[in-house]
């Protein structure tokens, strides 16, 4: 059966240091040929006799759809908790079980038009294979990657050979502009003449960049990064509320109604502190005096 | 090859393997997998009367072996389910079991009316009634954790549901006796009991020190509650083998993995068995626990699977 | 440095981590890994008053994240342990917690009675009633199970207990609602209450298709019951909070393993923490948890751990 | 602190099939020189992320108390359940804490009289070196090894040098005696004129070879296996009922009280079918009405 979506037994071929990230190439056969920029996979963790049940999300950073091994997909890791750090910590050839491609990728504009791409710290791993997509439609497409610091930027040699300009922003300084990405986006976005800003990172950041890319005419398409126990659509763990084109507010599976979404669909006002409230006006929300 | 068919209070279904509620959402999802009409039959995400937001997020955190969840019986309310999810489950050929709930008992009764009018309801083979949910916000009460409150819902399930189709009464393992609550489910009508949701749980975030679900409480879920699930259907089996309770089909729920943790429900006395939270570890859980219940059943050198249900029993040593 | 000590009802410890009952026998082999004087309190295994065989064998169970036991209060009797065991927690400078239980109310109190009698009895910082061990065949009840019995247990040991050593009750979790439970005990004058025990569990061996415990039952313990552990201490600190129950310190219990799990309980409201089952995966675990406590209080910036006892309900986000 | 057992991290440096075994050696510093023969060790199993809490017990087969590595120690391991799988699938620098070593050794006699050695499977694991230690003290040594069939014997080879002479019995014929262990023991025993046997195995061997050596004026010393929690006598998971000096049968912490104990002490009347009972007559039992 193929759906779309394959859960394979795959292995580690690859795993090297890239900053404050480990970066992994997975063989996954048949994964790679499915898949589009914007979309994750969710591997499995901790091995036969594991406690850690839930599977974990990542972005896909690239596929090489055959070659030597079959399919490969890499992943860029930030090693956090205990299934980060056991994935962080494999070795070669170790065996990965992998579920992908998964939710909706970015989606391209039908027309050439310019394109900015913004990555906070390791949110910027799916943006590469994006920038080569879009420029083979014939977008410009200019990139800006921010982090608290120079080690948790991700990929910044590799954006420019994939993209047609760079800027770099650290909180700290210690690379390009001291700051965020939304001090430099508008004037990116006016530069270019963007239509399109797509991004990937903290939900702040992608707050920001939706009202940045607003006020400078851009849509924004931003991914999202819920927590999910699932990764497939089953547990509706991974809600967030998201305005329909009926103009109705729901709350949404961001595993399969996205992680990409129209950033000027999201419900930013209920988004903050670490929690998602229900807007009031959801659909089906609790009204006082109960459901 | 073993006869894997089992019967739930007159229905016979052609293996005893299902999804459990709320972890298999209505089945599109699942079905990019394996097929769900594989099953011996599809148990559908609790619905309810009114669409539902659910609870704010974080919905849920990981625990050692297992989850904890807070989802608040999100879901799109009975008409919608009758209108899409329904004709779909019956168009893959799925046998489905429909798990409902209210914030009334009453309400309980307008879900199943609602319903039991539905053009697909010839693919319904039971209706599961969640009265065990400890997520809902009605005044921290759960119907399942008091006989009198199990009885009314059961009652009023019971009532509105077509004779041939069996009410399934689904309980909680967080009470005193769960063999007094599975007395009164089996009392007011109900042909089955599905055991066991999920107990109550808290995990404190210990960077910020404060709950990591939104709504403070969850249900705990997973292999770590398995000997807890195994339990409560060893005790109300064992009550029905003594003439304590009516006998009745358990389906078994908690913890499920593999079909040798299947075959712990079964010998335990559960008559079919529900993967839950395996799922979201294993999307194919529930089919290739069938696929490994099969082989064990094979091993254990038995014709029908039926004749592994409640086995402990007999093979128990006595002191 | 964070200041550790920790007040149980009168008594001050130098720090809040101590041993569970059972998982720690009475001292001499855990000494041989850490000294034992190093913990907050060091609490026995439950003794009672007749020298006790325990169960059969087995009498365990590994399960996720967990494992499953039925010991049956196995121990050399109440005389034994005041003529060998206390004595040589004293010689120790352990601070010493004594778990108690007894087949009827009555016996809890002549264990009591000959406790502190016997001449260690200075070494006493507290005794526990252990009212809720599911192991005892006791015609399958436990005391704290129900809220009279538990009144009549902890009313007898108080009665028995100089006034300037603390009582603490010791609940299970396997009730609809611990607050009445604990209420129960407040009102029957415990200083303290101790949550929780084991939760009541069964494994199947499926290769023998019969209960792996020759006793059938058998407590479920360990990282597995985390969560029910929180919500429990969490449930009666919050019933304290807002008045419905006596404001008494509580001890944490169920499924530590390292100072951030430590850190759930407290944050929950546990103004002490004992370590069980974790120690039979590392046997300087209770010692290892308190340094690991310690770090992760200096992490947080409090001058004194009591600053962190109860504060996640303080730092709840409301919706 | 040192109380004549220590909790080390440990480190793999070989791992052997040996027949249906494997043979793991673990530098596990300090161990080895407190160790004598029939004593165990405890390894944690799993790794951080694992489900699976309580240690694998394993009698120690040899230890080299200095060497390149620092002290190491070997164990043998059948590959059973989900501890031992993820034990025998290790790699070579992984990781492994050890605690031990662990119960009582096998009592050694103070005048040189001939002893036979009985290992039943893996049993036989512990009995080279202690054969070494005996012959050390004078004592003439013969060994029988039993097993199912001829790839679950160990060590036969090794048996013809640490002993002076070996009987192999296997169940299905397929290497020496058809039969059991406890079939040639008595000849054995006679022919050497022997004090004390010592065996490890199987509760049912154990149970035989006491009879034999009983029947045969030689004292049994047997090594049980009871499940264990801790292994350390903490938990009381490991009992069985033994006979004391005082003529009363307790239930016995098999993990300090033994794993070794005199055979004609241990209560085996009670032990059958998988379960042991507590005898009627043992300290504390349960009486009818009471408890
Ligand atoms: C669509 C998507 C794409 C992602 N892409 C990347 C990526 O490219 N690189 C990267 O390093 N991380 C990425 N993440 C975040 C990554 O999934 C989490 O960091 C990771 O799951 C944390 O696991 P842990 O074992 O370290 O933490 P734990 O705290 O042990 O995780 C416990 C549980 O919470 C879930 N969880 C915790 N944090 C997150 C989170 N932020 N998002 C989703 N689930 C979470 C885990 O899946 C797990 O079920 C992505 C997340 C999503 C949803
Ligand atoms: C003193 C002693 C010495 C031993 N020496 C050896 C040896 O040299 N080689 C060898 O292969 N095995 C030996 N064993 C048996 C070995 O400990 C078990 O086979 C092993 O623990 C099973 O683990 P598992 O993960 O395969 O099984 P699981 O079934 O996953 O184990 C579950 C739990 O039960 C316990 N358990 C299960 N079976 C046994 C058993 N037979 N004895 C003790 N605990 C058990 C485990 O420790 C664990 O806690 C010895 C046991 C003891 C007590
Ligand atoms: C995310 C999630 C959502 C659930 N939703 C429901 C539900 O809507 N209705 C219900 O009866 N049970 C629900 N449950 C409980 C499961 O059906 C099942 O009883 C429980 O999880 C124990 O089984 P498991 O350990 O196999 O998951 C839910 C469980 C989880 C983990
Ligand atoms: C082997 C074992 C023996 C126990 N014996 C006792 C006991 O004698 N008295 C008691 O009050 N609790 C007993 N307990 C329960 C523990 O003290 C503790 O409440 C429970 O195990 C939960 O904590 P944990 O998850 O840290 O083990 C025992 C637990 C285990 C695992
Ligand atoms: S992660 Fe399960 S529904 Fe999205
Ligand atoms: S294994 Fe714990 S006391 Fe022996």
């Amino acid at each position: 059966m193929n759906a779309g979506v394959l859960q394979v037994g795959g292995e580690l071929i690859a795993s090297r240091r890239a900053g404050a990230y480990h970066h992994l190439t997975l063989v996954a056969p048949g994964v790679a040929e499915l898949a589009a920029p914007g979309q994750f996979v969710a591997l499995a963790v901790g091995g036969a006799t594991s406690a850690t049940l839930l599977r974990r999300c990542f972005s896909i950073h690239r596929v090489t759809p055959s070659g030597t091994y079959g399919g490969t997909v890499d992943v860029v890791v930030a090693a956090r908790g205990a299934g980060t750090r056991w994935l962080t910590s494999l070795r070669v050839h170790d065996p990965v079980d992998v579920v992908g491609p998964l939710g909706r990728p970015f989606p391209l504009p039908t027309e050439p038009v310019p394109c900015v791409l913004v990555g906070g710290g390791y949110g910027s791993a799916p943006l590469f294979w994006l920038a080569e997509v879009l420029r083979e439609r014939g977008c410009p497409v200019e990139m800006v990657l921010g982090a608290a610091s120079e080690d948790r930027l991700f990929g910044v040699l590799q954006a420019r050979r994939s993209a047609d300009g760079v800027t770099v922003t650290t909180d700290d300084g210690s690379a390009g502009h001291r700051g965020w990405v939304s001090d430099v986006l508008g004037d990116v976005v006016d530069r270019l003449g963007a239509g399109v800003v797509y991004a990937c990172g903290p939900m702040g950041m992608l707050r920001s960049v939706t009202e940045v890319a607003s006020a400078h005419g851009a849509v924004a398409q931003v991914a999202v990064e819920e927590s999910m126990a699932c990764g497939i659509g089953v547990c509706m763990t991974c809600v967030l509320p998201v305005r329909g084109g009926d103009g109705v507010t729901r709350m949404v599976r961001s595993c399969v109604g996205g992680p990409v979404f129209r950033g000027d669909r999201v419900r930013w006002d209920a988004i903050g502190d670490g929690v998602t409230r229900v807007p009031e006006d959801a659909l089906g929300a609790p009204h006082p005096g109960g459901h | 090859m073993v006869d894997m068919r089992t019967v739930l209070a007159g229905t016979t279904l052609p293996n005893p393997v299902m999804t459990a509620s709320g972890c298999a959402a209505n089945g599109t999802e699942l079905n990019r997998f394996f097929p769900v009409a594989e099953l011996g039959a599809f148990v559908t995400k609790t619905v309810m009367r009114d669409p539902r937001s659910g609870r704010p997020t974080p919905r849920m955190a990981e625990t050692p072996s297992g989850m904890l969840n807070s989802i608040g019986l999100q879901g799109p309310g009975i008409d919608a389910f009758c209108e899409h999810d329904l004709p779909w489950l019956e168009q893959q050929g799925a046998r489905v079991v429909v798990s409902v709930a209210g914030n009334t008992a009453e309400e309980f009764g307008e879900v199943v009316q609602r319903l039991v009018g539905s053009p697909a309801w010839g693919c319904v083979v039971g209706v599961e009634a969640n009265i065990s949910c400890p997520n809902v916000a009605n005044r921290g009460l759960v119907f399942a954790c008091d006989p009198v409150s199990s009885e009314r819902v059961v009652r009023i399930v019971r009532a509105r549901v077509p004779a041939e189709v069996p009410v399934l009464a689904k309980l909680t393992p967080d009470v005193t006796d769960i063999v007094t609550i599975a007395g009164a489910a089996l009392g007011a009508g109900a042909d089955a009991l599905t055991m066991v949701n999920t107990l109550l749980g808290i995990v404190i975030d210990t960077d910020l020190l404060r709950p990591r679900l939104a709504g403070v409480t969850g249900g705990l879920s997973g292999p770590a509650i398995r000997p807890v699930a195994v339990r409560a259907i060893w005790q109300v089996t064992a009550a029905m083998r003594s003439g304590t309770l009516p006998t009745a089909p358990v389906v078994g729920v908690g913890g499920v993995r593999t079909g040798t943790d299947a075959l712990e429900l079964v010998a335990a006395g559960a008559s079919a068995v529900q993967v839950g939270t395996a799922t979201f570890n294993d999307p194919s859980a529930p089919r290739r626990v069938l696929t490994e219940l099969e082989a064990e059943a094979a091993r254990h050198g038995v014709e029908r699977f039926a004749d592994l249900v409640g086995i402990a029993h007999e093979r128990m040593v006595r002191p």
